[in-house]
């Protein structure tokens, strides 16, 4: 059993496992940059020790220091939280050798769904649906155009070094499909040097949709249902909702089981994420990746199935067996995330650190505050600017949109912009009630 | 490290404290003892500037002005007081020390987290004592971390003073370890 | 429908109520005192009437000034809340004549089961089982032994006119029952001028064990479970959990169905409370009276059903039907509430009102908080003591104490003495972890 | 009543402790006492400048600068703009005439909550306009609450100054309702 965490993260996270582990009996070490040494998981946890200054790098991805802290503090396991090390494949080895208990995947499984490519193939392979589309690059058009019969259109033509849109073309049919290998070919040739495309059906404003999975040591491996992500602005999640309420029960069914062939196709122990698009028109799901490590978004899916995944993350690395099957998994009412980041909504959302002159949290029934804020603390501009997490419960998703309206109402965060009110915005828009919104329509509510 | 037992609390005067009554008849009481003419004083929003009856008004003022500090703060002094524990109260006594005496007394700070070790082995005797002359690459203490051991510099020319941890402890990252003068 | 609630009252349940209305779209208006001018419930009403000075008979309990806030607001409807005129029969007539509803069971069943001796002389006509013991005055020894008989020792004698333990003597055989009796007649003359006595059977420190009930205009009446509010300190409430951890099943379903009785034998409507004796050691139990109102502690019954019962009491006074039945009752895990007080546990307790200079509330899994404090808030000294509620909800009770224990080490509040720490020791108290301790066990507890 | 639209914030909680009477007379005896010539406190929206009767830099008198509507508050502003609405803004608003004006301007504030009528019936004049002098016996206004008009009684003698709220109107409890003067 594990005795002493040292939590090698900060901010909200890193109170949420202090949290864990002090309801657990597990003691914790807060390792802090200069910055924060006056931040609520530094004054919570047991023991804290400052890993160097305010940079991440030096501090917070400094590898040597934390396994340092962790030596001097006597910590027989380390918790990465999300972000910095935490799926660090290279990190989590080093912890291994160094006799200190990594609480997260073995540096395999990271490693392996760490490289998209190899992570793709493995889940074709295990049988998870993934992007229909040609293996590699489509050395010529007659290569693009049988692929894209294959999948049906339309299609859309990657560059293979590509990122960012650029040398990337969409194709709705056969006739459109040679203007646009051309043009990606070009523009790839131009933007990265390298010619080389690649063809993949195209999903039009699809969900984003997720299932959360955990996994024991003895190849147990459990759905904890699905968590809606599709409002997203520049592929940040900014709200999260479990359950997705377009998905039918027999393609839940269907992408739990997907989920869990990905996660025992690399052997997983631990909790993780098993991302998908999903297609309201077509009923059809593909694999987009996996994330090794507890995500922020994890209160959704305790709030439904009333499971603590921090507490079972804990027991797991413990080598403990699940405490329950696939059976016993009941899903009740629905759970909606607000990231509340310090950032102004009027100005593009640009960061706004400083010091918070009043805070004042929201409280009552169905509602849950997992923040590391507090009246005076002044947010560093070094790092992530989530400053907040609002989650609401309630028995429908009706009830539980109007009681985000009201807890959102009684958050009073002064001194710095914070995305509350466009939080307020957002949950009264038709396309949010309706619920049935793709990753692409917060792009467009910003613009109206 | 430092474990939460005991804590240096950096009690901050409260705002209202400065803006009470009985706050400033102390301020006038100290003035009139100190035969200070003018107050000048000024943190975040609030100001207080005080001139004494016979002061001449082109007369150079003698200006108090009071530290920033940081020490006005109107947060939580549950949670401001978050952070000194062990070492930070070493280095805050230090750096008060610091200031009060010579303003030539310098620290060197551990530049790594890890185990403070003041001698190369138990059985020699220590790289430095207070005393000593050290130079820019005179070696001053080891610091073992990850099973390595890493000598540490002076990186200062000067005379150590006192060494401020003991063999064996852990330090943190910026921890100060010997005082140092010129 | 109800579309406008005037809110007779203060504090955390006047925030309540707010929250309640809010989520279901319904207009609220605050009355206040001048001493609640700058309080957090006059802030998040849409609307507030000042109603008077500070002292409670000239502002919460003046009923004229209520009414004409109502009627100037033209509010069609006043929630009571509890305590003030929460039980007040006459206020209730009152609104129902001025055409608003009043927010509760009508004046009827208030009254029926205001009257302590009406309400037990109905409930054991309709079958509820009291405590045994003489119908009224025992005239003489013989009679007062006749009774002892019957109920089985030991036996209390008390002062038909008594109170605050005066005129009260326990007998444990026939041969103490004779001095008693005239012990207890001696002093009841002396005390109230009346050496009128009953007698009564005694239950050795029981258990203060309450059943949530709701009942709509149709005749439904359903039980939503039970809360174990033994630690008391001079009858005062001071932690409340459901389920109750000493009942067995079959007690659990005999006292549902009493309360259940209870309730329909007065005709109820709203949400009530029927509060029992229960007796571990012979596992009897006995109706001690209903409050018919809701209650301070009804989170820790919102926790484990998932139902929403200021809610629901709305909807009730709206005169819809109850959305479920008896049989869809489900309870999940264990909660505690803590009543978290302005009072000075280290000196008996005392009020300890002024200005909250910090104010850190605790989050994260399983926490709710339900409380009208913020930083600067100025406690006013003249009401209730209680702040906050801290309300703690985990799968199981262990797991629920030591989340408590977790949420108690969060919370701050500085500038004013609370009963934090009092609540920190009570928890780590080997009684209390037992979870069998009756009602007298705090007052042990505190002399230690 | 008061919709939660408008809102004018005059929060004097918080530095009152400075901006009493009470709290100047005792600086001005410290001052003289101490031999201060001058004193500039400010914060915020507030500042108090008090110069001494025979200080040479400043000829003019003492001179207090009284807070402006505004979050004085060291507290939460959100928190502490919580309760003037429009009966408390008008009621800051004459206060502040009140004091600027003449110090004998007094105000009638309402005894009860209720609608306010300043006639007896909608066809004939009014109880009182400015300008006619009342007693303490004089019947100013109706307010009907729970069905019953209620006369309100001046309880106090002098002129109507002011009329401060409209026929019909809905009144809290200690709302101004007159203007009156000696």
């Amino acid at each position: 059993m594990i005795r002493k965490v040292l939590i090698a993260n900060r901010g909200e996270v890193a109170l949420r496992i202090i949290r864990a582990c002090k309801e657990q009996g597990i003691r914790t070490v807060a390792v802090y940059s200069e910055a924060d040494e006056d931040s609520v998981p530094v004054k919570f946890a047991d023991e804290h020790v400052c890993i160097g200054p305010a940079p991440a790098s030096q501090s917070y991805l400094n590898i040597q220091q934390i396994i340092s802290a962790a030596e001097i503090t006597d910590s027989d396991a380390i918790h990465p939280g999300y972000g910095f090390l935490a799926e660090n494949a290279g990190f989590a080895e080093l912890c291994a050798k160094c006799n200190i208990k990594f609480i997260g995947p073995d540096a395999n499984a990271i490693r392996h769904m760490g490289d998209k490519a190899t992570a793709k193939q493995t889940m074709r392979a295990a049988g998870v649906p993934c992007i229909p589309g040609s293996d590699g690059v489509c050395e010529t058009l007659a290569d693009a155009a049988t692929v894209a019969d294959e999948c049906g259109y339309p299609v859309i033509v990657k560059a293979s070094a590509g990122g960012g849109g650029k040398g990337m073309r969409l194709a709705q049919d056969r006739a459109e499909l040679e203007s646009a290998y051309n043009m990606a070919r070009m523009e790839a040739q131009k933007a990265f040097g390298d010619g080389s495309v690649y063809v993949e059906k195209y999903v039009l404003n699809p969900k984003h949709v997720e299932v959360q999975i955990i996994a024991d040591q003895f190849g147990n491996v459990v759905a904890l249902g699905e968590r809606d992500c599709s409002l997203q602005r520049r592929h940040q999640k900014l709200l999260e909702e479990s359950p997705c309420v377009v998905l039918d029960e027999e393609t839940r069914q269907k992408m739990y089981a997907a989920a869990i062939k990905a996660a025992k196709a690399v052997n997983y122990t631990s909790v993780g994420t098993v991302e998908f698009l999903y297609s309201s028109q077509t009923k059809e799901f593909y694999f987009m990746e996996m994330n090794t490590r507890i995500q922020v978004e994890h209160p959704v899916t305790e709030e439904v199935t009333g499971i603590d995944l921090m507490s079972e993350m804990l027991h797991v690395a413990s080598g403990l067996a699940l405490p329950f099957r696939q059976e016993d998994i009941k899903q009740s009412g629905h759970a909606i995330e607000c990231r509340i980041n310090a950032e102004d909504p009027e100005r593009g959302f640009c960061p706004s650190p400083g010091k918070i002159t009043t805070y004042y949290m929201p409280g009552g029934i169905g509602v849950r505050v997992d923040s590391h804020c507090y009246q005076g603390y002044v947010i560093p501009p070094y790092y992530d600017s989530m400053i907040a997490k609002l989650i609401i419960h309630a028995p429908t998703r009706k009830e539980c949109v109007r009681r985000a309206l009201r807890a959102l109402d009684e958050f009073y965060i002064e001194g710095i912009a914070t995305t509350l009110p466009f939080y307020r915005n957002v949950l009264m828009s038709k396309p949010f009630l309706r619920g049935t919104f793709g990753t692409g329509f917060l792009e467009e509510f910003l613009v109206d | 490290m430092a474990k939460k037992s005991e804590k240096v609390t950096v009690d901050e005067k409260n705002l209202s404290s400065l803006l009470s009554v009985d706050a400033i008849k102390s301020i006038f009481e100290l003035m009139n003892q100190n035969e200070i003419g003018e107050l000048d004083l000024e943190h975040g929003d609030v100001r207080i500037k005080i001139v004494g009856k016979n002061q001449q008004p082109a007369a150079a003022p003698a200006t108090v002005l009071l530290p920033q500090a940081g020490s006005l703060s109107l947060t939580s002094s549950a949670l401001s007081s978050v952070a000194p524990a062990d070492s930070s109260a070493t280095e805050a006594k230090t750096s008060a020390s610091e200031a009060k005496s010579a303003p030539n007394v310098r620290l060197i700070r551990a530049p790594m987290v890890g185990t403070f070790y003041g001698r190369p082995s138990p059985d020699v005797s220590a790289f430095v004592a207070p005393g000593d002359e050290v130079t820019p690459e005179t070696v001053v203490c080891l610091i073992e971390a990850m099973k390595l051991f890493n000598e540490i510099k002076a990186e200062t020319t000067g005379k150590i003073v006192k060494v401020l941890v003991k063999d064996g402890t852990p330090v943190e990252f910026h921890q100060p370890l010997f005082e140092i003068e010129d």
